[in-house]
């Protein structure tokens, strides 16, 4: 799969609130090999300090030249990024890891916690692509408060999806976690879930999804140097008692290959 | 080493490390390019003066828990653990790749014993395309109670000849710099038969992480690499270049040409491109590129020229 | 050592050196603070837990050439060459002031032959407004060829007796980081009588001006410091805490409370600000009051209880 | 003498050429303590690297509240500054070191070349202060083009001064050194002369002023630290045979005290 180092130019900043920011960004190839799932690593800046890349997950692409990134601020590079303002320019390199495997012929059931709404709109862009009829497909979104998940309402919205929302604090939507919004729908038989959100959050969803023979994927985090196998620093232990690579063998992953830190 | 002048490539970027002649100084540092393939959709291989590969044991390694790296100011800590494939399937599912690209590979390898790096040298005789051999001996000497052989002159020396007997190509030793004076290990490993040597490796150093009272690495410690060790592996490969007759072999935080011809100043005859592999795919490239324009716009009848010519009135 | 509970103050900083009690942990590091004097204005040299003065050898020392100093990545390279009035000078000109802050200070020492830092000792003990002697081992042995006391454990012993036998204050012995092993150092001092071990000097290192082909310092060779090699710094505490019983002193690259934190977990009872007084003159009293809001945000009873309370399952 | 650390808010920012900038901070402290020949250390970022402050001639104070420096992109630290945009926050440090001792009673000659005009124009000002009538004092800045030079003469000549130019390339004023000015200017006796700039031109300019038994006042450079005595990092070998340190005992030196680095 190809693979661009590119200079890429701040098309557009949406700041959600002060920790949650969206950037578009203008980087063609990127853009136009970009698969749900994928991730980019970006350099917050062009000294030396911070360091490496940071990943983040591809959030969509909105043209065939533009790729979108929806991150909070957690430290020095997020803190960074969250200074950018239109037209600077910052080097992009990706996408990178395998996304999602979308299952077309059976229903579909995203759920994205946090941050982990993030790779989820780009996914149900792409399955509304496939399908032509998304009625029997769920869209679960969850957070902590409002500012986390209503921003992003209107976008999850357009594809005919069913949307159901959560916050921790029953500031939007159902009072709760995603996990109760899930369990309270009744789903379709042979339900595909796509999931990424917290470990906790995706734990849970896998037992879940276990007890009722859901296949479920899940995208998951570890911290990455490269971002494309070269320095094996970001495995993850797995149930047949070996090592997986987040940034090859995933970031996307079946949820019972995985052992969660929780 | 002769280097005859009528074929001579303009810029002449070519060096010698023992009976090996590079077409450029320019090398990437083991464990930071992966088994080069990775690198293919981004660079181009072939302009590299050699490739390094991931360390090499005799039978696969799982590698460390997570988390295995960490960032530190300038640079980075990293555990993996020498996770790698083991020397049979690295001969069986690398090295025909690696023998097409028509590039010198050097291949890295540790040991933790005498034994064992006796069996890989041997096992990788087998294959002709290995165009040298660089000793990781920065591991712990199990039969030793754990001692580091890079941190034991003697050791460091039995590791050397034990290689260098079963080596048809040249043998690089690449030093630690968790030592006292690293000048006696250099001197030890080339009275000990070593064509080169090479440095420095990680330093060796830790990150807490202050909320969850506990290590940043799972292993607890890690190596420390990056920007940050620079002035250190300058140094010591100053001194080193100093103490020994072989070809010195600069690594640590090389990110820039102008980084690379710093450290060939200081003595080194090549160097090695690692953890900046990370931050930037193309870096080893852009290095090979950087040195070639500054031979040419100094007007240097070759690079070797700038080897150890820095002024120290 | 005893901690009376109903004197203790709220939030309760207080650590021990020896038979020396501490308002708080944090010591400005020896060469980044002068003589103390220099950052009155600029904060509240009370509320240190001890100055560390510049290093004084028993006669005055002009010091280096310049270039003196030069930045690196996320750190700088000293080789300023111990540049002091004095020991009698410095009773003289400096203690006066110094004695008057109402702060423990803590006289770093320097020597280039064990008699030197008898010598220095001797005079140090006159003035009682010392609270400490801290001993850099760093400096050449002259009479040993140059080699420095701190590589050799048998050197650094013999100094620590050579200062202890004679000083009727605390002392504290700051270790070079430059060895294989650091606790072979730190078990030699502590056998030695050293009341406290402070650890790390500056890593040895060296910067090249390419455009000039010259090193970037006079001396050529100098110290790192800085946040670079903080991870450094960090892995030798926490193998000296494991290693010794007297307390340790972190140092390198410590710039906000944080870092000090760290260091204290790492199993540091106190810590030293050095290089980041040139950034921030006001850091070392910063680091105080962020680990008092530590402290108190975290409802400890004291500092005293994170001191080495890393969990390493 | 006070000294403060100030976080300062740029208020204007001068782009004389792409290399040559002007920068207006308001740090109210600094400004009021300010003497004509002092400088500031400047901290580029809020990160760890490049991790020390750079030190900077205090170009003017503007106002009781506003001080200039004036200074040349030629490094990262200077890149960094070279980016400042109005309103943005930094922290100085200041003011520092000794500035110039001035003859109110003998005329004066102010010699600057290249980025040594800095400190000139703070020095021009206070002595029109000091003085009523300045028509016997003589300016003369010199650089190596036009850019250099020119922006700043405006500024130089509202204090009533003489005010003679020379560039290198002869783009602007005489076509050569300050050297060759000062030489063909008939100077009154017992003239002061006040000096910054590259060391060949401070030495000549030294060598000048003994023959013709001018007191000679210099401001020098050397690399800096901590820019207020603390790393002893920034000495000078003297005449005398021993060191001096630029950021506590200068940077203004009597010129006989200087050994020159040519
Ligand atoms: C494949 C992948 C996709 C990701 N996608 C997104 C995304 O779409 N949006 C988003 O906001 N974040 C995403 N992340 C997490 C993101 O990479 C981190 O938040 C970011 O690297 C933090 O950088 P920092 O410099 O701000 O924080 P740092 O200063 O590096 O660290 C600050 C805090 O963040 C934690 N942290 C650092 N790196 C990671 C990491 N890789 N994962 C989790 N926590 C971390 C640290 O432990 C520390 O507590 C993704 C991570 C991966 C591996
Ligand atoms: C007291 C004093 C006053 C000064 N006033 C001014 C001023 O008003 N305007 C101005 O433009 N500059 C002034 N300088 C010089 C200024 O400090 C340097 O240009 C600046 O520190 C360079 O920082 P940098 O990060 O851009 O360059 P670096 O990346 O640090 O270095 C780039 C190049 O600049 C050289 N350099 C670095 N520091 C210095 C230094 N202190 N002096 C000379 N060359 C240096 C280096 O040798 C290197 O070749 C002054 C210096 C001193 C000591
Ligand atoms: C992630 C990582 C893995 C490494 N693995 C090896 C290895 O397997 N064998 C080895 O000799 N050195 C290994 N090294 C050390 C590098 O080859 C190099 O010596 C060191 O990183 C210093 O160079 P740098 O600062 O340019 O990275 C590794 C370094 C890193 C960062
Ligand atoms: C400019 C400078 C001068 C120093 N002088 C001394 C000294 O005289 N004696 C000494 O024991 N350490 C000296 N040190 C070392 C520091 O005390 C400290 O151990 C080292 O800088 C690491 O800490 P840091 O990273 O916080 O600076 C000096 C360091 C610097 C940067
Ligand atoms: S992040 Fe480097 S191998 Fe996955
Ligand atoms: S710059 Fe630190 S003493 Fe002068």
């Amino acid at each position: 799969m190809p693979q661009y180092q590119e200079k890429a130019t701040v098309v557009r900043v949406e700041r959600f609130s002060a920790e949650n920011i969206r950037l578009t960004f203008d980087c063609p190839d990127i853009a136009l090999a970009a698969q749900p799932g994928q991730f980019v690593m970006i350099r917050t800046g062009t000294g030396k300090d911070p360091l490496l890349r940071r990943p983040f997950s591809i959030h969509q692409t909105t043209s065939d030249s533009l790729i979108q990134v929806y991150f909070k601020v957690v430290g020095r590079g997020t803190e960074i990024l969250a200074q950018l303002k239109k037209d600077q320019q910052i080097s992009i390199f990706g996408p990178l890891g395998n996304g999602f495997r979308i299952a077309e012929t059976t229903p579909a059931c995203l759920v994205g916690g946090g941050l982990g709404i993030a790779p989820m709109l780009f996914l149900a862009k792409r399955i509304s692509q496939l399908k032509k009829d998304c009625a029997n497909d769920l869209i679960i979104l969850g957070g902590r408060v409002r500012t986390e998940v209503e921003p992003l309402m209107a976008d999850f919205a357009q594809f005919g999806f069913r949307v159901a929302a959560a916050t921790d604090d029953g500031s939007f939507g159902r009072h709760g976690f995603v996990t109760e919004v899930f369990s309270s729908h009744d789903l379709p038989e042979r339900c595909t879930v796509y999931c990424c959100g917290p470990e906790p959050m995706m734990a849970a969803m896998s037992v879940l999804c276990r007890k009722r023979h859901f296949p479920c994927q899940v995208s998951v985090e570890s911290v990455m140097a490269c971002g494309m196998g070269a320095c094996l620093g970001c495995s993850r232990p797995t149930r047949d008692g070996s090592y997986a690579h987040v940034c090859l063998d995933g970031p996307v992953f079946d949820a019972e290959e995985m052992i969660w830190n929780i | 080493m002769e280097y005859l002048k009528d074929q001579a490539p303009i810029p002449d970027l070519r060096v010698s490390i023992g009976s090996l002649t590079l077409a450029n100084p320019v090398m990437t540092a083991s464990g930071t390019f992966g088994y080069a393939r990775e690198f293919e959709e981004l660079m181009d291989l072939r302009r590299l003066g050699a490739i390094i590969v991931k360390g090499i044991s005799l039978s696969p390694r799982a590698g460390n828990q997570p988390p295995r790296i960490v960032e530190t100011a300038c640079g980075m800590l990293n555990a993996i653990g020498l996770q790698n494939v083991g020397v049979e399937r690295f001969i069986e599912e690398k090295m025909g790749y690696l023998g097409n690209l028509k590039v010198p590979i050097i291949v890295n390898i540790l040991g933790e014993s005498l034994d064992e790096y006796r069996q890989i040298t041997e096992k990788l005789s087998a294959s002709e395309a290995i165009a040298a051999i660089e000793i990781n001996i920065s591991c712990p000497n199990v039969t030793k109670g754990g001692v580091a052989f890079g941190t034991d002159p003697a050791m460091a020396a039995a590791v050397t000849r034990a290689v260098k007997e079963r080596s048809g190509v040249p043998v690089i030793v690449k030093l630690s710099p968790n030592v006292t004076d690293i000048t006696v290990i250099a001197r030890a490993v080339e009275d000990a038969g070593a064509d080169a040597v090479s440095l420095i490796n990680t330093l060796i150093g830790m990150a807490i992480n202050l909320k969850k009272r506990r290590p940043q690495l799972a292993n607890i410690i890690g190596g420390l690499s990056g920007p940050a060790i620079k002035p250190v592996a300058l140094r010591m490969v100053y001194q080193v270049a100093r103490a020994v007759s072989v070809p010195v072999i600069g690594i640590g935080g090389i990110t820039t040409a102008e980084d690379a011809l710093e450290f060939m100043l200081a003595g080194a005859t090549a160097v090695q491109v690692g953890t900046a592999n990370f931050v930037n795919p193309r870096a080893s490239e852009e290095v090979v590129t950087g040195i070639s324009e500054y031979v040419l716009a100094e007007k240097l009848p070759s690079v070797r020229e700038i080897i150890g010519a820095l002024e120290v009135c």
